[in-house]
């Protein structure tokens, strides 16, 4: 059991890292998945399958795909040109010891972790459930509600965008980079439409009807 | 002694899993040492899933390709063994042979990868299906939820296909594929959700065994399929398992008209034998899932057929599946993306959402007591869901100005 | 290993480029996909450089002349009857309209006039090429659809019992090479015409069969209503014919306008589009079908005995007097000319060409911009061309 | 729009595929190898020449004439007459070709050369299985393997060759006359052997070649 958490928590640790430190952001998307995927392992391991689950559906099944979307639709998975760590790194790393360290003395005097551990509730899918419709009720609804309204806030915002861009993408593409323009055959539009009308006109007879809408085509 | 013991056991787990007994592991785990029991019980429930699915998974190109033909008036595979039904060990033997290709400017390891990551899950889905009367694999509490996760995991590795392989096709159908399947997954999966609703759970064998009464004297079996909220979910799942496992007519990650063969176009050899199989079995899969939900599971139509054994039913019932898949492959042309999202946004959610409120007066009816109540309350969940099917269906066709249209004629 | 720096390696070569707007906003990126010249549905060797934003198409250059195999030039330092094979593999699929279109315009240079026999073979011949045309034509474009195959093998079904008749009849099942200068080559085989007869009488039910299991589909009308409009006036600008032009709405049919051969003997309607867009080019095409159909069972009835080609041609030492002559037709795909300039030698001084599928292939952008790449596939398949007549 | 077209379109496809168990005219496919579609009388693949008689080389209808050689559009064709002569089928002496190859991988089938040539002694074969491991030798023929019996051309185009045979006889007998005539005229009047002039010429074929003059 404790072989298994130290290969779990050591792959999330290290994925986690590699999410932070990759160039490639792709890369670290993937990372941020496999990390994702460690945590639900942890949940399993202290089974805790609903959540475990949950985490594996949410997390991987929408929230790291959402990621590598949004990578693809902005950046193609370009890696940055240059190093992701910032110049100030040492300062970085200081602080963060620090914090550490003080986390660890809060944690290590508080009376928690003199407490002994409660006996293991097995929860089944029923009592989440249940739990989550009558005690969790409140919760569940203003977080259904802040979902929503972001939903609803994300769909506007995107609108927006759309009606602000639909401008004539054939020519920002042409000014775009200068691509070696095709005769546009849409100038046809202006050249003559009487060589076919009189072509028609002098081979067909009159007896060769033309609907209207034909005539005032070929008479333009 | 201890060979005698083995196979003792051996035989006597194969005789009670044909019988639908159950424990058939007991005698033959008593002949290992204790410590190695879980690991060899793993192996023993591990092996023979691999085995008959993959082997279901030759049969069923096979299947496919002759089905196929004859559909198209064509003769089919013919050529390897007799009426070629050694194809499938041609092609598997022509995969396994071909050179393996890594395009130079392809991101090696993600590469190499996206197919193992896209097979794990796939397998992984067969663990919580009920096979037959006492063949589950794991009987996991919340066995439906750990389906739907695995199942969504297979999406990343076609991400990784895709982009890994820089390819603008590749690229393209990896978009394309991950739009599509997460569009898809929420009908999916609130489709399923109505059913989850009614058994009250979430364990395969709990929504199973709920379907093994029989009403009418044993000729009309308590299937899910055969409510109204559980015929407009069957079908809603029908269409959603389809596109969650890229067959025709949401094909469109891999559309081999316009992208050549999407996330897959720079995978050769092995690699692109397990997406083969990984699509397959993710096929497999999922109608074992459609089964499992609507289709009564393991049990058999009619109450006197009980005594066949019950895992031929679960299978027959998938093989029909499969069966409707490559009949619709055969006749329908595919969709455009876009087209494929408003389908699933406007028409598939709405309804499953409304289905979901059709299973719950359906559940709430129940206690309808008046003479005539059944028949009331399959037409109260017919008209529930029927009418908006048409006004959705209007509305999805109306808004494009899609009309059947007259010709004229000039003489 | 955190510190290292950004080295140019050679695989940036490779590297999908992003191309980003020249106000430098972060408005979607744009994809240039090279769609062909290897695509599973580019039907041939033909290229589509296509811009992408997204899925949309925001630009699309088409590159064609990968198969440009001199036809002309070949023709202008050749006989007149030995370009007459060369006819056939312009349009592949229908070579008889391909020779009749040569054979009239020569005629009309050497001033000869085929029997009547040989007039009805003609049309005969030249309606059942628009039944092979336009059969392969739906089974390929709802091929490129996606319907994996099933209507591309009805239709070839069908259509092999035409190219049957065209292998009992002139050797050969698509290379026909069967007209010659003042008629045809040689007479109809015996039992031919009940043979013809027979698959024309299936023609119908055959169509019956191919519009119950797709045009009602809901899938395909989704697919291509409102896909690829081209508009009337730019049709007849960009001087498109065929199909094409008259699903865009314009009654121009030179079996009508010119009623070469004897095609005014013939009782047959011109089916007119509204809409000009995939599905009505779709549909054009299944109701000329059917008055292809109709034509031939009138032709197949009245055809008369008699020789088959005028006893002034010869096939030897055929020297066309000084002048010159455009002779066109009908074809399944549009107006199929060659023009031709006789300086009295037994070679063309000119010979030239007006294939159809490349001047209906001009308007591919236009009818491409703002549409996806799905489309696109279908678009091209719509327009109907066959690269050995576009590259010649 | 509500799903009745796919349902019709499935129906449609079930049609076809028990069709395709109860009436075999559903299926067009032959399997090759052990069926073949008998072929058509008037196929035409590749060019061969005729012999009469059983031997190849002095049967030859070729007088070399090279006609064909410049009809030929790929021109694949490639002839060198022979220095001396040697009987035809007439008995009149003629050159033949001292080589007559065929490019079959150039060749594309078309017929012209059988259509000029004023002696019957070029037509087409309908074998087509001619693949070759040797992508030039393999598919250059030569004269020896070019040269095929009339009693081949019989089995192959039997209506065709008939018409050629029947044409030859009346031809050959013609000339037979007209040698018997000449040799009597010339043994009656030795002095008007003017009339002798006229060389014999194919007689044109109402149906399939026009008249060469």
């Amino acid at each position: 059991m404790q072989a298994a958490f130290a290969i779990i928590a050591a792959l999330t640790l290290v994925s986690a890292i590699a999410a932070m430190s990759l160039r490639n952001l792709v890369h670290c998307a993937l990372c941020l998945a496999v990390a994702f995927a460690g945590l639900a392992a942890m949940y399993l391991q202290l089974d805790a399958q609903f959540v475990g689950f949950a985490q594996v559906l949410v997390y991987i099944g929408a929230v790291a795909i959402l990621v590598v979307f949004a990578i693809l639709l902005t950046r193609s998975g370009q890696p940055v040109p240059h190093s992701v760590v910032s110049r100030s790194w040492i300062a970085g790393v200081a602080i963060a010891v620090l914090v550490f360290c003080v986390l660890t003395r809060v944690i290590l005097s508080s009376s928690v972790s003199q407490r002994s551990l409660p006996a293991k509730p097995s929860p089944t899918v029923r009592e989440i459930g249940n739990q989550l419709m009558t005690w969790y009720v409140l919760p569940l609804q203003v977080i259904g509600l802040l979902l929503t309204a972001a939903t609803i806030g994300a769909v506007i915002i995107a609108m927006n965008e759309r009606k602000s861009a639909g401008g004539d993408h054939r020519v920002t593409a042409d000014q775009g980079h200068g691509h070696g323009h095709l005769a546009a055959p849409t100038g046809l539009n202006e050249g003559n439409a009487t060589s076919i009308a009189s072509e028609t006109g002098s081979e067909s007879p009159a007896h060769y009807p033309q609907p209207e809408r034909e005539r005032e085509v070929l008479a333009k | 002694m201890i060979i005698g013991e083995f196979f003792r056991g051996l035989f006597l787990m194969i005789w009670r899993v044909a019988t639908d007994q159950p424990e058939a592991k007991a005698d033959l785990l008593a002949v290992f040492p204790p410590s190695a029991r879980p690991v060899i019980s793993a192996v023993l429930t591990v092996s023979p899933i691999i085995g008959i699915f993959a082997t279901l998974f030759a049969l069923t190109t096979l299947l496919e390709r002759k089905g196929l033909g004859r559909i198209q008036n064509r003769l089919g595979p013919n050529r390897v063994g007799p009426f070629g039904i050694l194809q499938p060990v041609a092609d598997g033997l022509k995969m396994l042979t071909k050179e393996d290709i890594i395009p130079r400017s392809a991101d090696a390891l993600v590469h190499f990868l996206a197919p193992v990551v896209l097979a794990v899950p796939t397998i992984l889905a067969f663990a919580v299906l009920p096979y037959g009367r006492n063949l589950v694999p794991v009987d996991m509490d919340a066995g439906i939820l750990f389906f739907f996760a695995v199942g969504a995991s297979t999406e990343l590795a076609i991400f990784m296909a895709g982009w890994s392989s820089r390819n603008k096709y590749s690229l393209l159908g990896a978009m394309r594929a991950i739009a599509q399947m997460i569009s898809y997954e929420i009908p999916l999966i609130i489709s399923s959700v109505s059913v989850i609703m009614i058994a009250g759970s979430l364990s395969p064998v709990e929504i199973i065994a709920q379907q093994g009464r029989y009403l009418a004297g044993g000729f009309v079996p308590h299937w899910f399929v055969l409510t109204p909220w559980g015929l407009a979910g069957f079908i809603m799942f029908l269409i959603a398992s389809l596109a969650e496992s890229n067959r025709s007519p949401f094909d469109i990650p891999e559309a081999e008209s316009e992208l050549i063969a999407g996330h897959l176009t720079e995978y050769s050899g092995f690699k692109y034998a397990l997406f083969f199989m990984a699509e397959y079995f993710g096929m497999f899969a999922v109608s074992g899932l459609a089964v499992t939900l609507f289709l009564g599971g393991w049990h058999a139509p009619f109450e006197f057929l009980e005594i066949v054994p019950s895992y031929v039913w679960f299978f027959a019932k998938l093989m029909g599946l499969v069966c409707l898949f490559i009949w619709v492959r055969g006749t329908v042309p595919r969709l455009r993306v876009d087209q494929l999202l408003n389908f699933a946004w406007k028409f598939m959610l709405p309804l499953s959402l409304l289905n979901l409120v059709v299973a719950a007066v359906w559940h709430f009816t129940a206690a309808w007591e008046f003479p005539g109540a059944g028949l009331g309350r399959w037409l109260l969940g017919a008209v529930m869901i029927g009418v908006p099917y048409v006004w959705l269906g209007r509305a999805l066709s109306g808004s494009k100005k899609i009309t059947q249209r007259t010709y004229r004629f000039a003489d | 290993m955190f510190m290292e720096t950004a080295i140019d390696t050679p695989e940036s070569k490779y590297e999908i480029l992003p191309k980003t707007l020249s106000n430098g906003e972060m408005d979607g990126e744009l994809l240039e996909v090279a769609m062909g010249p290897q695509h599973p549905s580019t039907h041939g060797v033909f290229r589509m450089d296509v811009v992408l934003d997204g899925e949309k198409v925001v630009k699309l250059k088409p590159v064609f002349g990968y198969l440009h195999r001199n036809h002309e030039k070949i023709a202008e330092n050749t006989t007149y009857l030995a370009s007459m094979p060369y006819t056939d593999r312009l349009d592949y699929l229908c070579s008889m309209t391909n020779n009749w279109a040569y054979a009239l315009s020569v005629e009309k240079l050497a001033g000869l006039q085929p029997p009547e026999r040989a007039e009805y073979i003609r049309i005969i011949t030249g309606e059942l090429t628009r039944l092979v045309n336009h059969t392969c034509l739906v089974g390929f474009l709802l091929q490129d659809m996606g319907a994996l195959g099933t209507p591309l093998m009805y239709a070839f079904r069908e259509r092999e019992m035409i190219l049957d008749l065209f292998e009992s009849l002139s050797g050969s099942r698509m290379m026909c090479n069967y007209m010659r200068f003042g008629g045809c080559r040689v007479d109809l085989p015996a039992g031919w015409l009940e043979q013809a007869k027979r698959a024309v009488d299936s023609y119908s039910g055959f169509l019956d069969e191919f519009e119950k299991l797709l045009t009602e589909n809901e899938i395909l009308v989704a697919r291509t209503q409102g896909i690829g409009v081209l508009p009337p006036d730019l049709a007849v600008n960009a001087s498109i014919t065929g199909p094409m032009l008259r699903a865009s709405g314009v009654n121009y049919d030179i079996r009508k306008v010119d009623k070469y051969g004897i095609y005014d003997r013939f009782e047959f309607r011109v089916p007119l589009g509204d809409h000009g867009d995939v599905y009505d080019r779709y549909m054009i095409r299944l109701l000329e079908m059917r008055e292809s159909v109709k034509i031939l069972n009138q032709a197949l009835r009245d055809i008369p005995a008699g020789p088959i080609v005028d006893p002034k041609a010869k096939l030897r030492g055929f020297r066309p007097k000084v002048g010159e002559a455009y002779g066109r037709i009908e074809g399944p795909k549009g107006e199929l000319g060659f023009y031709l300039i006789s300086d009295g030698t037994p070679n063309p001084y000119r010979y030239r060409v007006r294939p159809p599928s490349l001047i209906n292939l001009t308007v591919l952008e236009d009818m491409c911009l703002g549409q996806d790449v799905a489309d696109v596939v279908i678009i091209l398949g719509s327009v109907d061309i066959v690269l050995g007549e576009v590259d010649r | 729009m509500l799903g009745e077209g796919i349902i019709k379109g499935m129906v449609e496809t079930a049609r076809n595929f028990v069709g395709s168990y109860s009436d075999p005219e559903r299926l067009t496919t032959v399997e090759y190898p052990e069926d073949k579609i008998p072929a058509k009388e008037n196929a035409r693949n590749f060019p061969f020449l005729v012999y009469d008689g059983d031997d190849a080389a002095r049967g030859l209808r070729c007088v070399a004439c090279q006609i064909c050689e410049k009809e030929c559009p790929p021109k694949c064709i490639y002839i060198v007459k022979s220095k001396d002569k040697k009987p035809d089928y007439i008995g009149k002496p003629q050159f033949y070709p001292a080589v007559f190859d065929i490019d079959v991988s150039v060749c594309m089938s078309c017929q012209i050369c059988v259509e000029v040539c004023p002696f019957e002694a070029i037509k087409m074969d309908t074998e087509f299985e001619l693949s070759n491991p040797d992508r030039f030798g393999g598919l250059l023929q030569d004269k020896h393997r070019l040269a095929k019996s009339n009693e081949y051309y019989h089995k192959i185009h039997e209506t065709e060759a008939a018409e050629v045979d029947a044409r030859l006889a009346a031809e050959k007998a013609k000339a037979e006359a007209k040698a018997r005539a000449d040799a009597e005229a010339k043994a009656a009047a030795a002095a008007k052997a003017a009339t002798a002039a006229a060389t014999p010429k194919p007689a044109p074929n109402p149906t399939t070649v026009a008249p060469a003059k």
